[in-house]
């Protein structure tokens, strides 16, 4: 031993203090169980923290793994366990999770007496044992002290719902003797077989070739006790008869226990075995999952979410001969981001008092818990910073380099469906009514857990993101602006508004010199424009708790996006962004539907990327993944995918991208989220957010160019997409009542012509698409702004309760009028200057056909737009209209200035575009604009933005003022003097023609507006959930039933394991 | 090309004598639509009468400042279109002020006058002009359509955007027409030009029996007086841009005055036999017949 | 038209049968006979069309006769049914629920000559009439003459024709 | 039965207290808040003499017929627009709506209940405007000499310009009317909007004597 080691404690103490504990406790008097408690808790601290002293001297000391040798004899005669940094690791997380538990569960414990805590005790001693033990026999023993003891806590428990936990006890102890029988014939056999009970003794006598029966018996009763699909109903009624904090334990410290178990006999088995673990992990990680989905009570789901959770890590284990040395540090990465989030899921279930999904309202309320839920959350599903997203990157990228494909499909699918439960839940707790109001009692042994475990997230985040090796995201700048304002969120709004305006501008100043034209564009967008879209948060009053750390989150995301060099950063910033926006879209009063939806799709988005970066990786031929480890993928090296890869990294990027840009298709998220956001986070998701998806397309095009798959050119399809979700998003515009709907779905359309132009790929395209870029950005944020500021000061987004605003509201009436002039094209404002590129680009291009589409759908545009500013500000005023003021000054301030900025963009477009085209140059060589003085020139037309506006103005103006001269006596009359058949109007509501406003388009063109998308993602969620449903009735709560269930999983995956 | 002085005079020549004529073309149109009925019509100079009578109307109402700004957005809709082609091919005098922009801006300053009428009418708060603006938008999203395609498949045929160009193209000889030489994209845009006339069958978005005469109920006096000045002016304006690009262009005064009297003929023979479609009919009719011509035309230019 | 009376009277106390031609004949009933009778006609003998919902007035008899024309358009025949009322807070029962047509009728019948349909929608609006004060312009009482050189400013000079004798004089002069 | 006129005001039109979106009710009172009531005025026309006259000679020469057909003589105006005789060469044309059209022809008999409609539509066409009385019941109301629900004196509600007497009169007849019209208004004697305008109190009190709901404000602009 070295000398660090002499001052450490044998690790041996740990079971030893379990033990010691739980008999001292049966010595004391059964009424002094306040001394009792004190007792369990003192014993289980200590057990904590001789493992968390140990793992100090592993990690920063440097000290050696110790064999403990029981009886003084080497392995063959004797138990023997080991102590190295896993052991360490894992019983400090089995121990503290036990200590945690213990105190979350001071009441029942202090009710139920010196017992309870005494099996406690025993029970976190037995997980210790199975961590440490290098026995067959006795892991054995300690598995069946685990299974006992937990059972014994089940029924100690039984005291709110008498018998349910009762039954749920009973069924898990016959499941378990089932369990303990294969377990038991199996060390029997391997024993007869290898003359050895030592773990490492049956490894070396090679077990699994031996005698295969006999290592199958061992392992299938190992992998059981992981509850598996589909031997894990008499477990999942554990999960949800027990108390939570034992609920924890189970979930955590015994998966934890077991599963290390599992990855012993794995070294026994060797590599034949692999393939059965990952199958029986990836199938209970996609079937818990999907039997998960379905299900409305909190504690049972969570009791499939954590058998997916072990399923996933089992599965990890199983691909340990490609992972190789990455195994620890995803293994345990997932390991412990499920411990801990689960731990503190059940924890914080405690203090929910009703079942049922929905009654998680009752946290809503209090922004601490929020947070907690959200970091939970987050690291279930593998979102940056947390240890499992660096462990998913690792493991897809490993997946992705040894072609296992299926598996890497399986893994993200599963994530997904997981990610759909938990996000949906989420959305619960923040936008439902409280049953009652009530919020549950917060006592603090309640709550320390559930602190605890946050705490930890946070630490586990930090030091993945430091094991990671390359880029820890909790050092970045933008993120940590961000986080800082979870910490400020006590502040008033104006304030942390102040600050965030700031730190954008001056995060701008501090790294504009870093950006190419290109990418200064989008920096400006996302910066700039970011801060100017803030000051129209300056109208909320109160403290916004909540708004600035998500906002914050997407602002950091969009500039860590285009920072981003390589694959991973891009990666992380893209799913930074996608959380934040989330979070400040589920701000919308009813956007809870549509919040889910818009992070699923994201998500959906996200792993396609993830998986397109990891396929890429694989196929870049420089790289070899296994002597580095390291998956760096620079963006630029995109380019060097070789070739039958390549395609399929541009498909699955692409689609990845436009899930963001809302191509059609994957558009159904968008309306809802964007129309439903409040009225300041509308331009910002809308206006700016969607920008990303772009800034992801051009990064990608630049790199790989054209591609063709099965001879088809993935541009050229790119370009039908794009056509069409320019057509449909326009044409859907039309058939909007609401306003918002009508600019979510105009937005759509926007990203069509913008993805047609790259899609083009030629100069004039490219330039096209950042006019669009540009344009876009500037009147939807001004027309989100005016829209929701009308639909503030009327309290209603419907377009046909409006009309005749117009005197009440001028200045929002200037902001959409030139909103809308700009956008449809028209000069002489800026729209037309797209346009004019958009033309001279498509004289460029070889396709023609998809142009006929893009045509159609340019007129299109003026419906939506005429409506838009018809029946909101013109026509008829309403009753209770009359008296509406003026939009708040925030909220009409930043739209005055999107007006001069239009006109300026307008006048000099040159300002903005005039380094871009330069710099397209460089990847497009021909065809770019000629910048003389006013006038720009292509080699087919011209046009001269100044001249435009003073012919325009001169002739305008001459007019308005012949016009004012000749007519300067008129009456001014009010809105019911109109010639009416020489009858009179009835109500301004009858006269105010503005609902089904294009009925006869309706009749002509509304076929093309079926909502197949949507029936179709609706008939692919209600797949799920059927299948989940279907899963369910296999759970039909009878022991014997749960029973036959092992009996079968046993007997399947014999004989596919041994069959094959 | 650049800006002169001189040319804010010749622009203003051009606009006298497109005024003028289209007054007495709109007059004129009229009566040879009245002897399709075997009536003898209005006088010559009646729009001239109605002209200053609507200007000499004593007292006029308004509902406020966008009702003021629909008749001027309107007619500097129409003044402008004309103003940004040129006139006169091969006429330093008479090319305007096309220096400002070329085929694309024509194009897209159509919608110009449109749109500021469609919100000036709906100021007024009829709902027959919000009908009529609904029709009529409607409408123009399929009529306009088979113009854009042929529009794109002159431009690609010529290979510019430049109208100066693409009429130069077409000197030497009728055979040189787009007419000729590109018979389809001139089909699919007469097509359409029947759609933006205003004239049976397109006409619902006046529809003078349903919605007394939709987006100008409420226009009067003066207001009236500039529409109708527009609609002296937009006919040519936009016949003027069919004549460039379809029919050779004019290079006197003459031959301008022929070309654009043949072209407007076309809109009052086809308007003087056929009843009026319904919007979803006139939509289907523009999908089903006018841009599968378009279509063929981009794809075999 | 006889076997449908004779049928008529055995299922309700109908008074005197008149018929016009062969296929129109009326009958007078009681009002509080005239809903069943009205449904077994629409229903049993197929007058399922309600022609006219009309009023005379019998001033002199001090009494209102409503007559409901159905017709059977299967075998081309008529009938009519006459309900006598008395014209002083005339009131009778609404078939709105029979024909909604009737409704139209009924609310005209009240404007013009003041009978009550109660339950009848819109009864009350104003059918023609805008602005009416004075007693229900169709009643026999009402003298429109009087109310016209009340109302309406005459232009002086205006003479009145007997039109037979004028006419004569004009096409006939001197035949007396 | 005598009403208050009160009592014929229509529910729609009757004040109502509605409640904003910010909560706070307040009063709608739709004769006053959806309807100006300014009074017509007398209007002169331009200060040179052959600036006028040049108008008149337009006003003459476009004569805009308002398409409100009143009574049963709207059925001889039809044939005006026939070949047989083709008023268009007159410089006669028809207007769906009353801002454009500067003649308003009452076509026939006038019940009270149109009266209030053509007051409606006259009022809103715009000064200079004519009307023209077509047929006896508009000069004295005709063969409806005794009805209870038919004005017999146009003139007593509306300025008229021209009476064209027959029952019904042929469209030569209208014809010629409409040439002395414009000799009239050549002649700048067509001032009935003036007119109209000058004795507005007068017309006003004859209009409301007989129509008993008025329910409008007293100029429809």
């Amino acid at each position: 031993m070295s000398g660090v080691d002499g001052l450490l404690l044998s690790p041996l103490l740990i079971l030893a203090t379990g033990l010691g504990a739980a008999f001292l406790l049966g010595l004391l008097h059964p009424r002094q169980s306040g001394v009792a408690y004190g007792l369990t808790l003192v014993a289980l601290a200590w057990m904590a923290w001789i493992p968390a002293r140990w793992l100090w001297a592993f990690v920063l000391q440097g000290a050696a793994p110790v064999e403990i040798l029981t009886a003084g004899t080497p392995p063959p005669f004797a138990i023997n366990l080991r102590f190295g940094l896993p052991e360490a690791a894992l019983t400090l997380l089995v121990n503290l999770t036990g200590l945690l538990s213990a105190i979350h569960l001071k009441d029942v414990l202090l009710n139920q007496g010196r017992r309870a805590m005494a099996v406690l005790l025993v029970a976190v001693m037995a997980l210790g044992g199975i961590i440490l033990t290098r026995d067959m026999f006795n892991l054995f023993v300690f598995l069946e002290l685990a299974v006992i003891s937990t059972a014994g806590l089940v029924l100690l428990s039984d005291t709110h719902r008498p018998g349910l936990a009762l039954g749920a006890g009973f069924k898990y102890l016959v499941v378990s003797q089932f369990i303990s029988v294969f377990l038991l014939v199996g060390i029997i056999f391997a024993y007869h077989a290898t003359g050895t009970l030592n773990i490492d003794g049956m490894a070396e006598a090679g077990l699994a070739n031996v005698a295969a029966l006999a290592f199958f018996l061992m392992f299938i009763a190992v992998v059981s006790e992981l509850k598996p699909f589909p031997a894990n109903g008499w477990a999942l009624d554990i999960y949800e008869s027990a108390p939570p904090a034992f609920s924890a334990l189970f979930s955590a410290a015994t998966g934890a226990a077991v599963l290390y178990a599992a990855d012993k006999l794995l070294l026994i088995g060797g590599d034949a075995w692999l393939p059965m673990a990952t199958a029986i992990g990836i199938v209970t990680f996609i079937a818990a999952n999907l039997l998960a989905l379905p299900q409305t009570h909190d504690r049972r789901l969570l009791g499939y979410s954590s058998v997916a959770q072990t399923g996933l890590v089992l599965m990890v284990l199983g691909q340990r001969d490609i992972l190789g040395e990455a195994t620890p540090f995803i293994a345990f990465g997932l390991l412990v981001s499920h411990a801990v989030a689960k731990a503190g899921l059940y924890w914080l279930s405690g203090l929910v008092q009703e079942r049922r999904l929905t009654d998680w309202a009752a946290l809503g309320r209090r922004p601490l818990l929020v947070f907690a839920f959200a970091t939970f959350m987050a690291m279930l599903t593998g979102l940056p910073p947390f240890p499992g997203f660096y462990a998913k990157w690792e493991l897809v990228h490993h997946l992705a380099g040894a072609d296992r494909l299926v598996l890497l499909a399986l893994v993200l699918l599963g994530a997904l469906i997981e990610a759909g439960y938990l996000f949906r839940w989420f959305g619960y707790l923040l936008k439902r009514e409280a049953p009652g109001g009530e919020t549950a009692p917060c006592t603090p042994h309640k709550l320390v857990p559930v602190l605890a475990a946050l705490a930890a997230g946070w630490a586990l985040a930090w030091l993945w993101g430091d094991l990671f090796g390359r880029v820890n995201l909790l050092l970045a700048l933008p993120l940590l602006f961000a986080l800082a304002f979870l910490l400020l969120d006590w502040l008033p709004a104006w304030i942390k508004n102040t600050l965030a305006i700031a730190g954008l501008v001056a995060y701008f100043i501090m790294t504009w010199g870093e950006y190419d034209p290109m990418r200064l564009i989008f920096a400006i967008i996302f910066l700039i424009g970011g801060a100017l879209t803030l000051l129209a948060s300056y109208h909320a009053h109160g403290r916004r708790i909540g708004f600035y750390p998500a906002a914050m989150l997407m602002y950091a995301g969009m500039v860590m996006l285009i920072q981003a060099t390589s694959a991973f950063e891009f990666f992380a910033a893209w799913e930074l962004l996608t959380v934040g926006s989330y979070f400040l879209i589920l701000r919308g009063k009813a956007s809870e539907p549509h919040a889910l939806s818009y992070i699923l799709f994201s998500l959906g988005g996200a792993f396609l990327i993830l998986a397109g970066f990891a396929i890429a990786a694989a196929a870049v031929p420089r790289l070899d993944l296994a002597a580095t480890g390291a998956l760096q993928l620079d963006l630029a090296s995109l380019a060097q995918v070789a070739a039958p890869a390549a395609p399929w990294v541009f498909l699955l990027l692409a689609i990845g991208f436009m899930t963001k840009t809302a191509a059609i298709g994957v558009h159904i998220w968008l309306p809802g989220a964007h129309a439903e956001a409040e009225t300041d986070v509308s331009p910002m998701v809308s206006g700016i957010l969607l920008k990303a998806g772009l800034y992801g397309l051009m990064v990608l095009l630049l790199a790989m160019g054209k591609q063709q798959l099965h001879g088809v050119e993935l541009t050229h399809a790119l370009l039908w997409v794009a056509a069409l979700t320019a057509l449909l998003g326009n044409l859907m515009a039309v058939f909007q009542e609401d306003a918002k709907r009508l600019l979510a779905y105009s937005s759509i359309g926007q990203m069509g012509y913008a993805m047609f132009g790259l899609a083009l790929m030629n100069h004039l395209g490219w330039l096209m698409a950042l006019v669009f870029v540009i344009n876009h950005y500037i009147y939807k944020s001004m027309l989100f702004l005016a829209v929701g500021g009308v639909a503030k000061r009327t309290g209603t987004r419907e377009m046909y309760r409006m009309g005749g605003l117009i005197r009440l509201m001028p200045l929002s009436f200037i902001a959409v009028l030139i909103g809308i002039i700009a956008l449809s094209g028209v000069p002489p404002l800026s729209g037309f200057g797209g346009r004019w590129i958009f033309y001279n680009a498509i004289m460029d291009s070889e396709t023609r056909l998809p142009i006929v589409v893009l045509f159609l759908a340019g007129p299109v545009a003026f419906l939506y737009l005429f409506r838009l500013i018809y029946t909101i500000f013109l026509g008829q005023l309403k009753d209770e209209l009359r008296r509406v003021k003026e939009a708040p000054f925030w909220i009409v301030l930043p739209q005055m200035i999107y007006v001069a900025l239009l006109l300026v963009f307008a006048l000099v477009p040159g300002l903005a575009l005039r380094q871009v085209d330069a710099y397209l140059d460089r990847f497009f060589p021909d065809g770019g604009l000629r910048w003389e003085g006013g006038q720009i020139t292509s080699q087919y037309g011209y046009w001269d933005p100044i001249a435009i506006m003073i012919v325009v103005g001169v002739i305008f103006t001459t007019l308005f003022l012949w016009l004012l001269f000749v007519n300067r006596r008129a009456q001014m009359v009010k809105q019911f003097n109109i010639v009416f058949s020489a009858e009179r109007p009835y109500r301004p509501e009858t006269t105010h023609f503005a609902w089904n406003f294009f009925a006869p388009y309706r009749k002509a063109l509304g076929f093309l507006t079926q909502p197949l998308a949507t029936n179709f993602w609706g008939a692919v969620t209600d797949l799920l959930h059927t299948a989940g449903d279907l899963g369910r009735r296999l759970y039909d709560g009878n022991g014997q039933t749960y029973a036959f269930h092992l009996l079968a999983f046993v007997i399947i995956a014999f004989f596919i394991g041994m069959g094959a | 090309m650049a800006f002169e002085w001189i040319k804010i005079p010749y622009a203003l020549l051009t606009l006298f004598i497109v005024v003028n004529y289209g007054m007495l073309l709109g007059a004129l149109m009229q009566k040879i639509a009245a002897r399709v009925g075997r009536r003898h019509g209005v006088p010559i100079w009646q729009n001239y009468a109605d002209l200053i009578k609507n200007y000499g109307l004593r007292t006029s109402i308004t509902h406020g400042v966008m009702f003021y700004l629909g008749p001027v957005f309107r007619l500097s809709g129409g003044v402008g279109l004309l103003l940004f082609v040129p006139t006169i091919y091969g006429s330093e005098m008479f090319s305007n002020l096309s220096f400002a922009g070329d085929l694309i801006l024509a194009l897209y300053f159509v919608f110009f006058g449109t749109l500021g009428m469609a919100l000036g009418a709906g100021e007024s708060g009829h709902p027959h002009a919000a009908i009529g603006v609904s029709r009529g938008l409607a409408q123009v999203t399929a009529a306009e359509l088979p113009f854009a395609l042929a529009v794109f498949a002159v431009a690609l045929q010529y290979q510019t955007l430049s109208i100066t160009d693409i009429v130069a193209a077409q000197q030497g000889g009728v055979e040189n027409w787009t007419l000729f030489t590109n018979p389809l994209a001139v089909a699919a845009a007469m097509l359409a030009f029947l759609g933006s006339m205003m004239r049976p069958p397109f006409d619902v978005v006046l529809a003078p029996q349903e919605i007394p005469i939709g987006p100008p109920t409420e226009y009067h006096s003066s207001y009236l007086a500039l529409m109708q000045t527009n609609r002296a002016i937009f006919p040519i304006a936009k016949i003027v841009v069919y004549m460039n690009l379809f029919f050779g262009g004019a290079a006197t005064w003459p031959v301008f005055f022929l070309k654009v009297f043949c072209i407007y003929l076309v809109s009052v023979f086809v308007g003087v036999v056929f009843p009026r479609f319904r919007v979803e009919q006139s939509i289907r009719w523009f999908l089903v017949w006018a841009v599968p011509l378009g279509v063929l035309a981009i794809l075999l230019v | 038209m006889h076997a449908l009376y004779d049928r008529l009277k055995a299922l309700f106390p109908v008074g005197e049968f008149t018929e016009q031609r062969s296929n129109l004949a009326f009958v007078t009933l009681p009002g509080a006979y005239l809903r069943p009778a009205l449904l077994h006609l629409r229903d049993r003998e197929g007058f399922t069309h309600l022609v006219l919902l009309t009023a005379v007035d019998w001033i002199e008899q001090g009494q209102f006769q409503l007559t409901y024309l159905l017709s059977n358009r299967a075998e081309n025949r008529d009938i009519g049914l006459r309900v006598m009322l008395p014209r002083l807070g005339t009131v009778m029962a609404s078939i709105h629920d029979l024909w909604p047509t009737a409704a139209t009728y009924q609310r005209e019948l009240r404007e013009m000559f003041g009978i009550d349909f109660p339950d009848s929608p819109g009864v009350y609006e104003e059918f023609i009439l805008e602005g009416w004060n004075d007693i229900p312009p169709y009643r026999r009482d009402f003298d429109t003459l009087q109310y016209a050189q009340d109302s309406y400013a005459q232009r002086p000079g205006r003479e009145t024709r007997d039109p037979e004798s004028h006419m004569k004089q004009q096409l006939y002069p001197g035949k007396g | 039965m005598k009403r208050d006129p009160m009592h014929f005001i229509k529910p729609e039109l009757m004040p109502r207290k509605v409640k904003g979106p910010d909560g706070v009710e307040f009063e709608v009172e739709p004769l006053r808040d959806y309807f100006c009531d300014a009074p017509p005025t007398v209007q002169h026309g331009a200060y040179l003499k052959i600036v006028e006259d040049f108008f008149n000679w337009a006003r003459a020469q476009s004569l805009w017929i308002l398409g409100f057909g009143t009574g049963c003589g709207a059925i001889e105006m039809r044939p005006l627009m026939t070949p047989r005789f083709d008023a268009y060469r007159y410089g006669i044309q028809w207007r769906p709506t009353a801002r454009q059209a500067n003649l308003l022809v009452i076509s026939g008999y006038l019940s009270t209940k149109t009266l209030k409609r053509a007051i409606r539509a006259y009022e809103q066409m715009q000064n200079p405007k004519y009307v023209v009385g077509l047929g006896s019941c508009t000069i004295n109301g005709g063969m409806y000499w005794d009805s209870y629900n038919t004005i017999k004196c146009l003139d007593q509600y509306l300025p008229v310009d021209l009476y064209i007497t027959g029952c019904m009169p042929r469209p030569e007849a209208l014809l010629q009317g409409f040439e002395d019209l414009k000799k009239l208004i050549r002649a700048g004697q067509a001032e009935g909007a003036n007119r109209y305008a000058e004795n507005f109190t007068w017309y006003k009190a004859n209009q409301k004597q007989v129509i008993h709901d008025w329910d409008m404000p007293d100029y429809n602009w």
